[in-house]
């Protein structure tokens, strides 16, 4: 029973969050701006990230954990780089 | 460490699946809210649902249901959270801001200038590259 | 699972051997980029694609129904490899845009 | 020896977490956290002054709770965008607090709120400028920021 | 036997004197002990066995270094040595003290040691690559004055030609090697008849015969000749007359027992040969220039020589032997009386020179002896050979028109020859004084400088009066080695009687005496050349067809066939990448597996539904929106990544998120130095340029569906007994590690993570050494617009400074990037440590720690950056290079090999068991070199931005001060 | 080789890297200790190489095999060590020394890090050389590109850097064919050494062997594009010729370790078997393509740099089309060219600079980059170290000479040698009887028309270098310039004289590589060093 009810959440937050990602990146192509699309890519990290925290739920595993938290903690160096970008026209000054 | 599901007590399953799907419906509407505002400033605020709350309701229920399973504390999950809230207003900050910048730049609809805290968002311009 | 990959790695090497014959610098880079990525999981697939078995050791768990570790690790190598090529070219065609004044492949400025 | 002592505390709580509690990774997250610190001190960043830091668990307890109720304010403005219009706006703050570790939180509060959106901060006049997603009653707003936040802050960061 | 030519070579190259005595000496006195072994060496010789000399080179191949002189090698070798002390003792006093004397010597010698080696080569190959040898001296010899273009194209021509005629040879003799079985000559000449009625004897034939007649000149490769004469007079009196032009006939008259004697042989050299004599004579008679209608002259002698060969009788043979003899002897010694027309009158241009019989006497008679004896008159030697000649040519030989038009010919050419002889002598001693020579007052040359006509001519006198007394046991020995047993009887008598050949030789005689007075005058005025085929010049003719071929075309056709854009050579890799890939699979009939959608994730299907369309995405902007392809690749990236850990390779994912992240800011880093681009400004589509895309598209497609189905081919089909197996098995009993992969990456195969990571380090120095030298394109040099605006508005504003807007846009953030450095240090630490038995490893925590620092110099500049932490990158690298080296050396100290690794479980107070594999410290290595190769890019990178405005800071004070 | 001998095997893997190592320690301002630390490390490496080869060439040569990490074969990763790989090691420390000699005298210091790049691209050519297992031949082939990635871009400029980009590009899009290759053998063989790979191919079931033979088709490509085959070679001239003089005398060799590797895997895995002559028709025609286009190429060329670049693609052409035809035979001729024009090639492009220097081609070339590039931090390249030759033009001009000679194949030099021997075996003793076949006329006619090519083209350039120059400048060469070029000259007299022994050597290495069950036979039989038991731990295994 426990296996059932955690497998459909699971199942289901996975759909829901592979739709998130899907609306992240229908901003990426439809922009209209390079804003909106840099926060359509962090949108999609996030998402992805959190896909791969209820993988770890539903395999039971913690291995997938340290992807997650790399995500986490530094994936948003890139957006900030592109943010930096934007403003400035350059990375590192 | 590998635990099995269908070792946890049914009162954990459903903390679990009532987080979980707490979470990721927050990030739905998130994501839903990112693709239906109007403008950019509106837009940054929607995906923050996913960050903040969305990541807190998967969390947790990651962290029940590892606690519950391997029967002892398991909460590094937390980390990741903590990362997010600090990391993500980062981007928004540093982004909103360039936008700031450029809708200013190209004198794009009413973008505020500095000290004038009214204006509505500016019209949306299609980027060039 | 692997008519999926297949599909993956098939539209990215599509997308990647159009861009790498692009006239553009840029175009060529994130061309090659693609063509990693599909290369990779190309690699990675060959392997036999295998859900939740990583080939991590736990004891009693019985080692046959891992996954294939080897293309893992080559896939780890080409990561690593591609990475340092990608810099690389980009490098180049920073210099070549910066010599020739161009972006364009052969160094030339007239648009074709 | 320990420059940070408080972020030594925190990186060996991180340790502990990542790898779980054993005596010998309280022992090897204290040289990490130590050395660690010691990369910290090279950046030389301007230190937190601290007041009354017991008021921080305060601080996020609300914050926890602002955020959720922010989540199920603005969840409502995404769902129904088509039926009520919302009112979406700009707000130019005058601050008080100077601690740039303070002012870090005040704007990680702010944006991580669903929302609110830390946009320009004008170090001259110390002021920022937030956007607002439903601004209807931009009183309650400033006042939100001011007293429940700010003065919070500048008590923790004396 | 060795002696002669290897002193001649070596004594050659030790000159390096700017006198021109002692290379004289040191050059005649080689030449004349050469010249006395040879002589020595008759005894043995004319006992009728050859000399052999054997010392194997590669006798897999057959190819020795054998020397063999039998009577016919020894008659050669005297004339090479004899005729070449004269020919040094001339030049002498030839050669002018402002040239290299010594060159001319050097390569005089060496030239003399290459035709002693074809005449004395007992091995045919040996015999081709002295053949070869003599072509590339003589295009130094004739090119001795290079610097004036005739020199240079003359001796290009020759060697051109004669090297071709070179390699024809080669090939020639490689089918004899494979008919025979051997290269030996003996060998060879033995096996005569399994030669000719071998499948190969025609092609054989025909390549040595194409070496034979480029070496000799004849027709129709005879046009080389008169250009060499642009070399000095002694050259052409060694070469042009004595020796090299002689190598041909010499390998015909060699091959002789060998090739000769069938109709194809007839033919070919009988065709040959009667053209060569009739137009050699012929344009002999119409040359200006002295050296020119020698040269003509001796084309015909020589297409007389071949001739004879090609008759295939033994008597005819005798003939073309006695008259090779008898040429070199007369035409060396005109080339020399001709030299010394030059030398001392400063031209040879007949139409100017005259009446020089009263400056230069001896000169002139010593010339005039000769020039009879090279037009046949009796009582010199030139008379006997060619009255055998006229007596072969009446004798029928294998019916045909050739040999039915033969006596005609002969006394034809004899006519001409007659003629141009006299002109010869006529014009240049007789008549008024010459008027307006370049030098003034010729008088007669230094005795020594005539001593070797002298002689010569003497020789020609001693030979014509009495032929058997003097040259018949010589010649006997040389014809009896050449024909063997087939030797004929022939009588070297003066008078043979009144008989047709007698006939045919006065009725030359007046022929060419009325000819020459008939056309005198025209000769006196005429261009250079005869007429009609003045314009029709063969080197003009080969001149053009080798500049059209070997430039014009040659650049054509490399311009079709080739190409010097990148995007066409792409092209070609794609496409023969695909074709090798699927044509093996066409050709073996490989079937592919119908495709099953079953057992699909779904959310797994949406997952690459999204990748699909963001790659295409990444396609379709890449040209026009930069920034949005950066982006959309990276959510690719992303969902790789995902991919990665849906399908168990945590390690994987973790990797390739890090290497993404500083990918993408890498390429942003980048991004600022590229040309702005906006639609619409290029965008006039041609036809052709439409039809380019089409077919680039057709064949991404077409690489796509093939990856598609190769892939899953491979991926239904489970790897077979794979060595993955023993990885699984052993990872934790032999390699101390649960984290398979990572064991494999620093155990197992860590000689590839060696090799990987030198590679990341490589590429660091590159990029940074290619940065030091970086200039952006104008257009970039300026500071970005947003930038400038920024600056602006801070600097209009009185309460301002510059740099506000940047500090403050950056206050809050870099407040929070700073505090995060010793979390992610800590985080990258423990990467690093659970490696081993969990997803991590020294790679990822190097990339997690080059963010570290990534993310200090995005939030405080490079200034800021750099005056807090001091990376030193290339300490770093090093540093981690020696480190997994000398980890994996230090394996030998306990007796194994490379990168054996050493673990156990340390048992540590407090701590309890810990796993200590020296697979640690190699991880360390990579590590420490990754942090350093990473940082190292990142920073070289982002310096531009500062060494720019330094330039910029540089440029616009010059511009100030100018 | 027991003991510490038998690490000599690995010794031309490491000696490099640890040079390269060492040379980041040292600052880039002390050039004179980095000379000194890279030329070491290539005469210790040159040293090594002899030791190596007088092993393989004695009477008791064998198959040497290490096992890295003391893993036995298949699992580990094994270098081989055979009369092959002994050769080409020699050959290419031969020339690592020559060219690196000659880059003292002044291009070493023309950019940062020259010495690493030298150091890590001779590790990358040796360990690809030696290895015996195709992924990590992959590795080596990526560190010996990254390396000439950089080595070519090397003093920087317009020309190297379009060319290098060019270089790159092709050169990432092989190393992705190159992988998939692999990937694809490895799936369907489920190996990764190659003489594991050989023994598995009778086992392979035929639906996997096809996509093997797939996979091997596309890692063929790979080489390919390394070696200069038609249509995959035109980045290469342009490339070699842009590169610095040493530099391109290094790269010489590049193109013969995708003929090596042709070689040593089709000899291996399609000698015999069910797979026996996979693709070697089209090496055939391939090489036929190539020389022809090589050969236009040579005679097109204008510069002297491509002309050398298109004798790089004679010289591969000629090589692929002896692969394709496979006869024992041929190939032993053909690895005796292989060694001589490696050589002639490699001291043509030192020379080239040389004596274009008296012409300010490439001077100026440098002149202008350095005046407009250098930067504050930027040093000069300085001239002074070395003594100036006296008589240059003669010995430059007798240099030229001999790379003519060499390069078209005439005598006396191991130019002819290597041609005689490889028509010979066509059509000469070494196939008495056999009349030739119209793929045999094709290729003896082919090499024949190159060498004529070469030479009408050398003389061509070589007069107008020499003889027509109008001002008439002596170029200022050093001797260590000069003596390098003179040195791989000398060798190809050597070549010449000792060309019996070296015939010997040649033979008796095809006749092993022909025998693929002595190369899987060693690598399966390497034993492994069996481990002790320590007290808390074991080693090895
Ligand atoms: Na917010
Ligand atoms: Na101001």
């Amino acid at each position: 029973m426990s296996a059932i009810i955690i497998f459909t959440a699971v199942a289901i937050a996975q759909l829901m969050l592979a739709a998130a990602m899907a609306l992240a990146s229908i901003r990426m192509f439809r922009g209209p701006r390079a804003q909106d699309r840099i926060i359509g890519l962090d949108t999609l990290y996030i998402n992805a990230m959190l896909l791969l925290v209820t993988f770890g739920i539903g395999t039971g595993r913690v291995i997938y954990f340290e992807a997650a938290l790399v995500i986490g903690m530094l994936g948003f160096v890139a957006t900030v780089a592109l943010a930096k970008f934007l403003m400035r026209g350059e990375v590192i000054e | 460490m590998m635990v099995n599901a269908a070792d946890i007590p049914l009162w954990a399953a459903v903390a679990v699946a009532f987080f979980l799907l707490v979470g990721a419906t927050l990030a739905l509407i998130g994501a839903i809210g990112f693709v239906r505002l109007p403008t950019f400033y509106e837009r940054i605020h929607a995906p923050t649902l996913g960050t903040s709350w969305g990541i807190g309701g998967i969390m947790v229920a990651s962290m029940i249901f590892f606690s519950v399973a391997a029967s002892r504390i398991a909460i590094h999950e937390i980390l990741i959270g903590i990362f997010v809230t600090v990391t993500t207003p980062i981007t928004f900050m540093l982004l909103a801001r360039a936008a700031l910048h450029r809708d200013r730049a190209e004198q794009n609809g009413k973008a505020p200038d500095k000290h004038t805290g009214s204006g509505s968002g500016p019209e949306e311009i299609q980027d060039e590259a | 699972m692997e008519i999926i990959l297949s599909i993956a790695i098939g539209v990215m090497t599509s997308c990647g051997v159009w861009l790498i014959l692009r006239p553009r610098t840029y175009q060529v880079i994130i061309g090659l980029s693609l063509l990693s990525y599909a290369v990779n999981l190309f690699i990675f697939g060959v392997g036999g694609v295998k859900t939740n078995v990583p080939p991590i050791l736990t004891d009693g768990v019985s080692t046959s129904s891992l996954a294939d570790p080897v293309p893992q690790a080559l896939v780890l190598t080409a990561i690593v490899i591609g990475f340092a090529t990608t810099a690389l070219f980009l490098v180049v065609l920073l210099a070549s845009r910066g010599l020739t004044g161009t972006d364009h492949v052969d160094g030339r400025s007239d648009p074709k | 020896m320990l420059p940070y002592p408080i972020l030594t505390l925190m990186l060996v709580l991180m340790w502990l977490l990542l790898n779980g509690f054993t005596l010998g990774h309280l022992l090897l997250g204290i040289v990490v956290a130590v050395f660690a610190s010691w990369a910290m001190a090279s950046l030389r960043p301007e230190k937190p002054k601290f007041g009354k830091w017991y008021l921080l668990p305060k601080l996020f307890g609300i914050v926890l709770y602002d955020v959720a109720v922010s989540n199920l304010h603005v969840a409502k403005v995404i769902l129904r965008a088509g039926s009520r219009k919302h009112n979406p706006g700009f707000l130019a703050i005058d601050l008080e607090i100077r601690d740039h570790f303070a002012i870090a939180v005040l704007a990680v509060v702010l944006t991580s709120t669903p929302g609110s959106a830390w946009l320009e901060y004008d170090s001259n006049d110390n002021t920022v400028l937030l956007h607002v997603l439903d601004i209807d009653n931009e009183a309650a707003w400033r006042d939100t920021i001011k007293n429940r936040y700010e003065k919070l802050l500048m008590e923790i960061f004396a | 036997m060795l002696l002669p030519f290897v002193g001649s070579l070596a004594s050659a190259f030790l000159l390096n004197t700017s006198s021109r005595v002692l290379p004289s000496w040191i050059a005649g006195a080689t030449a004349l002990l050469s010249l006395l072994i040879v002589v020595a060496a008759y005894p043995a010789v004319s006992a009728g066995d050859a000399l052999r000399f054997h010392v194997e080179w590669i006798p897999q191949l057959g190819l020795d270094f054998k020397l063999r002189m039998d009577g016919f090698a020894w008659m050669f070798a005297v004339l090479i040595t004899g005729i070449g002390f004269l020919v040094v003792v001339y030049a002498r006093y030839y050669i002018s003290e402002e040239d290299p004397v010594p060159r001319f010597f050097s390569f005089l010698l060496a030239f003399m040691g290459a035709m002693l080696g074809i005449v004395i080569s007992g091995n045919v190959i040996l015999l081709s690559v002295f053949w070869e040898l003599t072509s590339i001296f003589s295009f130094l010899l004739i090119s001795y004055w290079h610097n004036t273009a005739a020199a240079r194209d003359g001796a290009r021509m020759a060697l051109t030609i004669t090297g071709i005629g070179g390699f024809c040879l080669l090939i020639g003799v490689l089918l004899i090697g494979n008919i025979v079985g051997s290269y030996d000559l003996d060998k060879i000449l033995a096996s005569g008849d399994v030669i000719r009625g071998h499948a190969l004897y025609t092609p054989a034939l025909v390549f040595v015969l194409l070496g034979a007649l480029t070496k000799s000149a004849q027709f129709p490769f005879h046009f080389w000749l008169p250009n060499a004469m642009a070399a000095p007079t002694p050259v052409s009196a060694f070469l042009h007359s004595a020796t090299m032009v002689k190598a041909g006939v010499f390998l015909l008259a060699r091959f002789w027992p060998a090739l000769a004697g069938t109709y194809e042989w007839f033919w070919i050299v009988g065709a040959c040969g009667i053209i060569t004599l009739l137009l050699g004579a012929y344009f002999a008679m119409f040359q200006q220039d002295l050296k020119g209608l020698l040269a003509y002259s001796t084309i015909s002698h020589l297409g007389l020589i071949t001739t004879l060969l090609s008759l295939g009788s033994p008597l005819a043979t005798v003939a073309a032997i006695f008259h090779m003899l008898n040429h070199a002897t007369f035409k060396a010694s005109l080339f020399m009386a001709a030299g010394i027309i030059d030398h001392e009158t400063g031209t040879r241009d007949m139409r100017r020179l005259s009446g020089l019989f009263r400056y230069m006497p001896i000169t002139a008679t010593l010339a005039m002896v000769a020039s009879a004896a090279m037009a046949g008159v009796p009582l010199l030697n030139g008379f006997l050979s060619k009255e055998m000649f006229f007596a072969e040519a009446v004798e029928t030989h294998a019916d045909s028109i050739l040999d039915r038009i033969l006596p005609y010919v002969a006394t034809l050419a004899g006519a001409f020859s007659v003629a141009y002889s006299l002109r010869f002598i006529h014009m240049v001693f007789f008549g008024p004084p010459p008027t307006k020579l370049p030098k003034e007052t010729p008088h007669e040359p230094p005795h020594w400088m005539r001593f070797p006509i002298e002689l010569l001519v003497v020789i020609c006198l001693i030979v014509g009066i009495a032929p058997a007394m003097s040259v018949g046991p010589f010649l006997h020995t040389a014809v009896s080695s050449v024909l063997g047993a087939q030797t004929p009887e022939y009588s070297l008598a003066v008078w043979h009687g009144f008989n047709v050949p007698l006939m045919m030789s006065i009725t030359a005689l007046l022929g060419g005496a009325a000819l020459y007075w008939v056309l005198r005058d025209y000769l006196q005025r005429c261009d250079d050349g005869p007429p009609i085929f003045r314009r029709l010049r063969g080197q003009r003719i080969f001149e053009r067809i080798l500049v059209e071929v070997s430039w014009r075309w040659a650049r054509m056709a490399e311009k079709r066939i080739g190409t010097r854009n990148l995007q066409p050579q792409m092209r070609w890799v794609v496409a023969t990448g695909f074709f090798a890939g699927l044509l093996p699979l066409y050709l073996s009939g490989f079937e592919t597996r119908p495709f099953a959608f079953t057992g699909v994730d779904t959310a797994f299907a949406a997952l690459w539904a999204l990748g699909v369309c963001l790659a295409l995405g990444t396609a379709w902007l890449a040209k026009y929106h930069r920034l949005a392809a950066l982006v959309m690749l990276g959510g690719v990236g992303l969902i790789v990544c995902t991919t990665f850990v849906w399908l168990s390779a945590p390690d994987l994912a973790i990797t390739q998120l890090l290497v993404e992240i500083v990918t993408t800011v890498l390429i942003l880093l980048g991004l600022r130095w590229l040309p702005k681009r906006s639609e619409g400004i290029d965008d006039t589509i041609t036809l052709r340029a439409r039809f380019r895309r089409f077919r680039d598209l057709a064949l991404a497609v077409a690489c796509g569906i093939g990856m598609t189905f190769i892939s899953y081919a491979v991926m239904t089909m489970p790897v077979p007994d794979a060595i993955a197996n023993y990885f699984l098995d052993n990872a934790y009993s032999e390699g101390g590690g649960r984290n398979v992969v990572n064991v494999i990456l620093v155990d197992f195969r860590g000689f590839d993570t060696l090799g990987e990571i030198t590679v990341l380090g490589v590429v660091a120095l590159t990029v940074y050494a290619l940065l030091r030298r970086f200039r952006p394109a104008d257009d970039s040099m300026g500071m970005p617009e947003q930038q400038q605006i920024q600056n602006r508005f801070d600097e209009e504003r009185p309460e301002r400074s510059a740099g506000d807007t940047v500090r403050d846009y950056l206050l809050v953030p870099s407040v929070i990037m700073q505090w995060l450095f010793p979390i992610i240090v800590t985080f990258a630490v423990y990467i690093f440590l659970r490696g081993h038995d969990l997803p991590g490893g020294g790679f990822s925590a190097g990339l997690t720690l080059s963010i570290a620092f990534l993310l200090q110099y995005l939030a405080g500049g490079t200034r800021w950056a750099e005056d807090r932490i001091r990376i030193l990158p290339l300490r770093w690298m090093g540093a981690g290079m020696l480190t997994a080296t000398v980890t994996g050396i230090g394996a030998w100290f306990f007796g194994y090999p490379f990168l054996t690794s050493h673990f156990q479980y340390v048992e540590l107070p407090l701590i309890g068991k810990m796993p200590a594999a020296s697979a640690l410290l190699f991880d360390l290595g990579v590590f420490s070199l990754v942090v350093g190769s990473t940082v190292l890019i990142l920073v070289a990178l982002a310096h531009q931005s500062i060494r720019i405005n330094r330039l910029r800071t540089i440029e616009s004070d010059k511009a100030k001060e100018a | 080789m027991n003991g510490w001998t038998h690490h000599l095997i690995i010794a031309p893997i490491l000696i490099p890297l640890l040079a390269a190592a060492l040379l980041l320690f040292i600052d880039e301002r002390q050039r004179v200790a980095k000379a000194m630390v890279s030329l070491a490390a290539a005469i210790i490496l040159c040293f090594v190489s002899i030791v190596l080869f007088e092993i393989e060439s004695g009477p008791n040569a064998f198959e040497g095999v290490y096992l890295l990490g003391n893993w036995s074969a298949p699992f580990g990763i094994v270098l081989v060590l055979d009369g092959l790989s002994a050769l080409m090691l020699l050959l290419t420390s031969v020339i690592g020394v020559a060219a690196l000699v000659y880059s003292l005298a002044r291009w070493h210091a023309v950019g940062a890090h020259f010495h690493t790049m030298f150091q890590l691209l001779l590790m990358g050519v040796n360990g690809a050389f030696l290895t015996g297992d195709l992924f990590n031949l992959f590795v080596f082939f990526e560190v010996m590109l990254a390396a000439s990635y950089g080595l070519l871009l090397h003093g920087s400029g317009p020309l190297r850097v379009k060319a290098g980009m060019h270089y790159i590009a092709v050169n990432l899009a092989a190393a992705l064919l190159f992988l998939i290759g692999v990937s694809l053998i490895y799936g369907t063989a489920g190996t990764l050494n190659m003489a594991d790979l050989a023994a598995r191919i009778p086992q392979i079931e035929p639906d996997r062997r096809m996509l093997m033979e797939a996979g091997a088709g596309v890692l063929g490509i790979a080489f390919l594009i390394k070696a200069g085959m038609w249509p995959l070679c035109f980045w290469l001239p342009t490339a070699y010729s842009a590169a610095s003089a040493p530099v391109a005398g290094v790269f010489a060799i590049l193109s013969k370790l995708g003929i090596y590797v042709i070689l040593r895997l089709t000899m291996l895995l399609f000698s015999d078997g069910p797979s026996a002559g996979f693709g070697s028709t089209f090496l055939l025609y391939g090489g036929i393509a190539t020389l022809i286009f090589g050969t236009i190429g040579v005679l097109a060329s204008q510069a002297l740099g491509r002309l050398a670049g298109f004798s790089v693609l004679v010289s591969s052409g000629t090589l692929l089309m002896v692969l394709g035809i496979s006869d024992g035979a041929v190939s032993s001729g053909a690895l005796l060219y292989l060694v001589s024009s490696t050589l002639t090639i490699s001291a043509f492009f030192m020379l080239i600079e040389l004596v274009e220097r008296g012409q300010d081609a490439g001077a100026n070339v440098l002149a202008v980059t350095m005046e407009a590039y250098g930067d504050a931090d930027e040093y000069e390249p300085e001239e002074g170290d070395g003594v100036t030759m006296p008589g240059t033009m003669a010995i430059l001009g007798t240099c030229f000479a001999a790379c003519a000679i060499l390069l078209s194949g005439l005598p006396p030099l191991s130019g002819f040698i290597a041609k005689f021997a490889m028509l010979s075996a066509m059509m000469g003793t070494g196939a008495i009887g056999v009349p030739p076949t119209a793929a045999i006329w094709t290729l003896v006619i082919l090499v024949i028309l190159s060498g004529v090519a070469a030479l009408i083209s050398m003389t061509r350039a070589g007069i107008r270098t020499f003889w027509t120059s109008i001002e008439g400048t002596v170029p200022r060469v050093l001797v260590i310039e000069i003596v390098p070029v003179m040195f791989l000259l000398a060798l190809t007299l050597a070549l010449t004289v000792q060309a019996g022994p070296a015939m010997q050597y040649m033979d008796t290495t095809i006749r092993t590589l022909a025998n693929p069950k002595l190369y899987i036979d060693a690598v399966r039989n390497a034993a492994v060093i069996p481990g002790v038991e320590f007290d808390t731990g074991k080693e090895g295994h």
